[in-house]
């Protein structure tokens, strides 16, 4: 429940560029608002120094808790143990800080990226009938979601013989390498049946490719389902995305920090590692998914 | 009476082809490599020499080939830019700051009619062109810092405007010229070639162009004849930052998307695309016919190598190694053309 | 000969650089249709005050009038508008353009949309030039022709920018002496046209030659203005640096004796040296005690033939030896270990400005003292034995040499060389821009290297230098050494003849 | 005679306490800077100026420390690197490819004894410092192009080796003085504070040393005076290289893993440090003394951002354009010395 007296709590995300994190900063300030904490924010400017930096400030403060989504595994170790070590909760958000072994954090809120690939791709393998030409288009191959999300590609498609992949170059989350990639792929093969991308802003670059070259009947899956591209599959635009709940992983960091604050130990009352996975979002349940959003809920 | 028989003699050796050649070779030498790669990634892809690939390379090279026009200015002048894709990435957010976005956009910005925001947008990149002009001329900052400052500056605004989200709508007319076409072209091919041409002949038949290239060949000279030298390189520096804001805006409308840190790759590619056409970093040589085969070269690398099934990881490696290539072959032109001339 | 009004008019205009005064209260007329020489010791401050007319340097103290008029140029601009052209110490072209860009520099034709005219400029240029008796193709790029025609053609674009008021500046220094005849009878047009010229040279017989007025700078100050035809050679060089310099006064008209051959051993010896179209099959003897000297006109060839003897330039062919083993010099490093010292032409490309003396004078021979840490105190006497030797004021050394005065920075220039100690000294062009005075200090320091036994080679287009000097005599024309002197007699003019 | 009483004169002026401020006003003004950026931060928030912090800081800028060790030798002879962020980042994956890894870390590589493991790192960092010194003074590439070509071939490179995976493990050695510390002092703090001084003895009091600043001062002259100018600047050249490959292994130890594009931000970090320590991009001016100054200005100003409550897309507008005020200042302060000089 809500905390009695004002808590301080610290947050640090990859990099507020991305929408997803810039949603995450929101809902922890709304839940924050609500649970009676204040939250103070430590960009990590999607650069694993930068980030580092960032973390080794925090450390050198006092907070009830923190919250941090690491954009480079492992590069936060040492000041996150610190803050452990000082009998900080530390909050480990979507990406792992280091290997769980290593280091104790409170609790690991994440998506399992292995399901939501998969889980758009077998909507999208089932929407072409189980047979087809596709593509996936990675995100950066360093990136541990980007790695989930393309085993969960493969371990569909291996079970459809009729399917074909016919790429899966990496475009480094980058729009503008998207569009390059898509404008190739739209030249050399004549026929793609559907395509899945490892983020949406991807898809939508690639979705404006096709629009150009007139090739609108590809199905688009995508993921995150961030209010852009549920509103781009309400209209037909992507086929489906799968909901990465950024709220829910963002205002579950601050209800777990006040119960942690409250003397919730981890295994006893709180799991060590929380799967959030949220669902695939398709026409039917698109509306309500936007709705969840727009007030912090996924 | 030295004179004429030198000159006599001059013209004589000149008439040979292979001298002729040679002292041609800063331009054909990038030309040379051009066709070696086009050659090459014919023969590994059968997709790639396809009419509907040659739409695709001049498509990707337009963006680069509108930020490479204001850019070969400045590197005529022997100075240089570093905030060409920051400034870019910036008029592309404000374009799209200004005009409507769908609600589901979750940005406090401030919508004007399309007009408005075009206005705005090229205003926010001529802006930050002159400060990049007083910076250099005023101040007296080397550019290099200088627009090393700038690309902060200007990537600061980008997030400022953003705040992390992403804009899609951006006027009309913007949205034409980005992302439609007239008769099977794109109009982003056709914009890019009108702004190619134009600073080809600004260069070459004004007078502003021709003071560009004395202030780069020789900048004391061209002080000592009465230009203003520092007129001359702010300008350089302001008509490099609107080439770069048209590149953003009709960027934005290409990609469907206004963002951070989305023309990141842009600044290398522009340089590389200048360099590597043959334009002299120490000024006063080359032009925008230069920096097309460089954009060619780049784009055709660029897109070929997306043509071939080659490992992702080894791609990064192979594009610096042709890079490089490039680089040692228009350096050796240079130094045969420099010997010709002897 | 008869003046028209004063077109300019300098009235007690003072100009300093950063608290050191360059010009100190000049008064300086200009009058209309004629020719204004300019003499006086280097920085003695005439470049200065041509600048200041050609709007160069903007603010000085006092006052300039156009034709009666106050008037205060801001930029070379201004002062071009108002018919003021000026032809810069330094050649100013822009390389890379078209000779016929470089004769319009900046004021390229251009039709009523503003759009250059090529053609027309290209054919205009090709009669200007014409005019001046050059004939070069305008579409050729500039930087391909020799020194010599670059200098005409800069000269040429002020001559043709319409100025009323033409300031040369030292502008004979890269020309040939037929370049030289033809400037001055243009010069001479010019002045019949009515148009005022200025013309600065440490050349006096030309300046005696061309000019009506002569005025003599020394120091900052205008120490007289006189008639041409009023005043002497010794006169002028008296007012430039004070009696008893009489010797100075020698132009070389007389027969000189030149050596015989010395029979002290070889130091370096080139056979058949060729580099592309610079110069080819050279071949020469230099021995030890010695001073070769090495005329020819500007472009002969001779400035890469030294370039290439201290491996600066790799010849395509022949043979170079040291003490009679054969060498490859791959660069100026191994030529410098191999015991031979050069000196460049220009102050701007031997010496570094922002650092004290000691450390300009310990640059090539710092090897020689310290392995591998510096030893500041060796440094220092090392720099002291030379400030003794060639008398460097002020004889401090610690003072930046940007701050030294001209003769005594090209001192210090070759005293660089001398803690080395070289075998071989190459001297480019030890005079070029010298006045005088340290003309005469160069000569005086040269013998007493040649006493001491050194090997020296000079090379210069200034017959003078050549001739006070030097014991034996090459002469090189495009690119092939035409002629040789020793023992024999020799004057100026035959010299001149024979390039 | 002249001379010598102007000289006097000279001296006497230069006396005054105020000239010889200004004669320093490039060390001084960067220095005052810091001053400044200390006492805003350190009233703006309380857990600013605590030892914890100051700890933070020193850790913060070791790396980037290293790196600038070299690249101060590179822009003292008025060259550039621009691969030393690419090269840091190779030669941090290097060492971590040839050292034992968990057995969850799934990459091919090849275990080998710590002591090889470092000896391979600093061969490879070598090798590429080689290269972009046979570049540049052999084939004749400007730096800025040819350590731009090289900063991609070491971005292939890392690619190449981890293939888009993260390397935890590298050599005891290594681990130590990365994140290790010795009665309370970071290792990393302590190797970068023996290196900047390393640095800095070398360039005050050996010949080699002199040569640069010598170089850098004056290159034709240098050339003239028979110094073999290809060679020092080759080897500032590799200097740079194995200073940044240091600073790779160290800060993969450091952060604790080795991964593509960790480097990425060191690369302007770096220069703004030397840059804005006031050595001067031109060459001859400068050294270590500057570079550290210039490294605390950054360091406390992006620490000191942590610290104050400040809207998180704000920053970087504000580092920007402090960037560019500190460059300001720099710029001034030198002209103040050339008039001070005169
Ligand atoms: N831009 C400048 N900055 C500082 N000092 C200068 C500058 N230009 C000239 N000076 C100084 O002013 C003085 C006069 O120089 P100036 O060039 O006018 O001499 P000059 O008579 O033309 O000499 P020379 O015969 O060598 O050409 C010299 O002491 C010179 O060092
Ligand atoms: N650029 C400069 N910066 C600072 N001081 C200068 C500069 N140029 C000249 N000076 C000073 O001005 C004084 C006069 O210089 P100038 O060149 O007129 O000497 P000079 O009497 O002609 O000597 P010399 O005959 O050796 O050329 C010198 O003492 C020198 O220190
Ligand atoms: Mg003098
Ligand atoms: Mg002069």
């Amino acid at each position: 429940g809500r905390s009695d007296k004002p808590l301080k709590a610290a947050f640090s995300n990859a990099g507020l560029q991305a929408t997803w994190c810039a949603q995450g900063k929101q809902a922890a300030e709304y839940w924050g608002k609500l649970f009676n904490v204040d939250v103070t924010w430590f960009d990590g400017e999607l650069d694993a120094v930068k980030q580092r930096a960032a973390i080794d400030n925090m450390a050198s403060q006092k907070w009830d808790f923190v919250a941090i989504q690491a954009f480079g595994i492992g590069t936060l170790t040492a000041p996150v143990q610190k803050m452990i070590d000082a009998g900080i909760p530390v909050i480990d958000m979507d990406t792992l800080i280091a290997p769980l072994d290593q280091i104790k954090v409170h609790s690991f809120l994440a998506p399992d990226n292995e399901f939501m690939g998969a889980s758009v791709t077998q909507a999208l393998v089932g929407a072409i009938g189980g047979k087809g030409k596709m593509i996936m288009t990675q995100g950066a191959l360093g990136h541990t979601g980007a790695q989930g999300r393309a085993k969960g590609f493969e371990a569909v498609v291996k079970q459809y013989p009729n399917i074909e992949v016919l790429d899966t170059q990496p475009a480094d989350w980058s729009v503008s390498k998207t569009a390059q990639l898509w404008e190739t792929y739209l030249t050399k093969y004549p026929q793609i049946d559907a395509a899945f991308f490892h983020n949406d802003d991807m898809a939508l670059a690639a979705y404006n490719v096709m629009k150009a070259h007139n090739r609108t009947s590809i199905l688009i899956g995508g993921v995150d389902a961030m209010p852009p591209a549920i509103q781009a599959v309400a209209e037909g635009r992507m086929y489906a995305t799968v909901r990465n709940p950024s709220c829910r992983i963002h205002g579950g960091a601050i209800v777990a920090g006040v119960a942690a604050v409250n003397g919730e130990k981890t295994d006893q009352g709180i799991p060590k590692n929380i799967v959030t996975d949220g669902p695939v979002v398709t026409k039917a349940n698109a509306a309500g998914m936007q709705w969840m959003e727009d007030h912090f809920l996924i | 009476m030295t004179a004429s028989v030198t000159d006599e003699k001059r013209r004589a050796r000149r008439a040979g082809v292979g001298a002729l050649l040679r002292g041609q070779m800063r331009n054909i030498a990038p030309f040379l490599t051009l066709i070696c790669l086009i050659a090459f990634f014919s023969f590994a892809s059968p997709s790639f020499p396809t009419l509907d690939n040659v739409g695709n390379i001049l498509t990707q090279v337009s963006v680069t080939g509108i930020i490479a026009v204001g850019l070969t200015f400045v590197i005529l002048c022997a100075e240089i830019d570093l905030s060409i894709a920051s400034v870019a990435n910036a008029t592309g957010i404000v374009v799209a700051y200004f005009t409507a976005q769908e609600s589901y956009v979750n940005i406090a910005n401030l919508p004007l009619p399309g007009a408005a925001a075009i206005a705005l947008a090229f205003l926010a990149c001529t802006l930050l062109g002159l400060l990049n002009a007083f910076g250099i001329t005023f101040i007296g900052i080397p550019s290099f810092i200088m627009t090393l400052a700038m690309m902060q500056i200007a990537a600061g605004i980008s997030a400022l405007l953003v705040r992390g989200q992403i804009a899609y709508k951006v006027p009309d007319l913007v949205a034409t010229l980005g992302a439609g076409s007239i008769g099977g072209i794109p109009w982003i091919v056709i914009v890019a070639a009108v702004l190619l041409l134009a600073g080809h002949l600004v260069l070459t038949y004004t007078r502003f162009g021709r003071y560009v290239y004395i202030v780069g060949g020789n900048r004391e000279a061209a002080e000592y004849s009465g230009l203003n030298v520092k007129l001359i390189i702010g300008t350089v520096m302001v008509i490099s930052a609107v080439s770069s804001g048209i590149a953003g805006m009709l960027g934005v409308a290409h990609f469907g998307s206004a963002q951070q840190n989305e023309f990141d790759t842009y600044l290398l590619d522009a340089i590389a695309a200048v360099v590597v056409g043959g334009t002299s970093l120490f000024g006063g040589r080359g032009g925008i016919g230069n920096t097309i085969v460089g954009l060619f070269v780049l784009g055709v690398l660029n897109n070929g190598l997306d043509h071939v099934k080659i490992d992702s990881f080894l791609k990064i490696l192979i594009r610096g190694l042709i890079l490089l290539a490039a680089l040692v072959i228009n350096v050796y032109a240079q130094r045969l053309r420099e010997t010709a001339e002897e | 000969m008869e003046t028209g009004a004063p077109v300019i008019e300098l009235v007690g205009v003072s100009k300093s650089f950063g608290g050191v005064a360059a010009l100190r209260d000049i008064d300086f007329v200009l009058q209309a249709g004629e020719i204004h020489g300019l003499v006086g010791e280097n920085g003695a401050g005439k470049s200065t005050l041509m600048k200041i007319i050609a709007g160069v340097h903007g603010d000085y103290v006092g006052e300039l009038r156009l034709d009666g008029r106050e008037t205060r140029f801001r930029s070379a601009g201004d002062a071009l508008a108002a018919g003021v052209g000026m032809v810069h110490q330094e050649l100013s072209i822009a390389p890379d353009l078209s000779v016929g860009e470089n004769v319009f520099l900046g004021t390229q034709p251009v039709n009523k949309a503003g759009i250059v005219q090529w053609r027309r400029m290209v054919e205009d240029a090709r009669r200007l030039l014409a005019g001046l008796g050059l004939e070069i193709d305008p579409r050729a790029r500039i930087g391909d022709l020799p020194i010599g025609l670059q200098q005409m053609v800069e000269i040429a674009r002020v001559l043709f920018s319409g100025a009323r008021i033409i300031i040369l500046d030292e502008p004979t220094s890269a020309l040939s002496p037929p370049e030289v005849e033809r400037l001055f009878s243009l010069l001479r047009r010019l002045r019949e046209d009515g148009r005022s010229i200025v013309f600065i040279s440490h050349f006096l017989d030309d300046i005696l030659r061309v000019a009506d007025t002569v005025t003599v700078f020394r120091n900052g100050r205008r120490i007289a203005t006189t008639p041409a035809s009023e005043t002497r050679k010794a006169a002028l060089i008296e007012r430039m640096i004070g009696a008893g310099h009489e010797e100075l006064g020698e132009s070389y008209r007389a027969d000189i004796r030149l050596a015989s051959a010395s029979a002290a051993p070889v130091v370096l010896q080139a056979s058949n040296l060729s580099l592309g179209r610079a110069y080819r099959d050279v071949s020469l003897e230099l021995r030890e005690g010695e001073v070769l000297g090495l005329y020819g006109f500007m472009g002969c060839g001779q400035i890469e033939l030294v370039r290439t003897l201290f491996g600066k330039l790799k010849p395509d062919g022949g043979v170079l030896r040291i003490a009679g083993t054969e060498v490859r010099l791959a660069s100026t490093s191994a030529a410098r270990r191999a015991g031979i010292a050069f000196v460049p032409e220009s102050r701007r490309s031997m010496l570094f400005h922002a650092e004290p003396l000691y450390k300009n004078t310990s640059v090539s021979a710092l090897e020689r003292i310290s392995r591998l840490f510096l030893k500041p105190a060796r440094e220092r006497e090392m720099a002291h034995a030379q400030i003794d030797k060639l008398q460097i004021r002020p004889p401090r050394a610690e003072a930046l040499v940007g701050s030294l005065s001209g003769g005594n920075q090209q001192k210090v220039g070759l005293a660089k060389w001398l803690s080395f100690p070289p075998k071989v000294l190459i001297l480019s062009e030890p005079t070029r821009g010298m006045d005088v005075g340290a003309k005469e200090d160069v000569v005086r320091i040269v013998r007493g290297l040649r006493a001491e036994g050194l090997a020296i080679l000079v090379a210069s287009t200034e017959p003078e230098t050549v001739l006070s000097l030097a014991d034996r005599i090459m002469v090189m024309k495009k690119g092939a050494v035409v002629r040789e002197f020793e023992n024999e007699v020799i004057s100026k003019d035959r010299l001149l003849e024979a390039a």
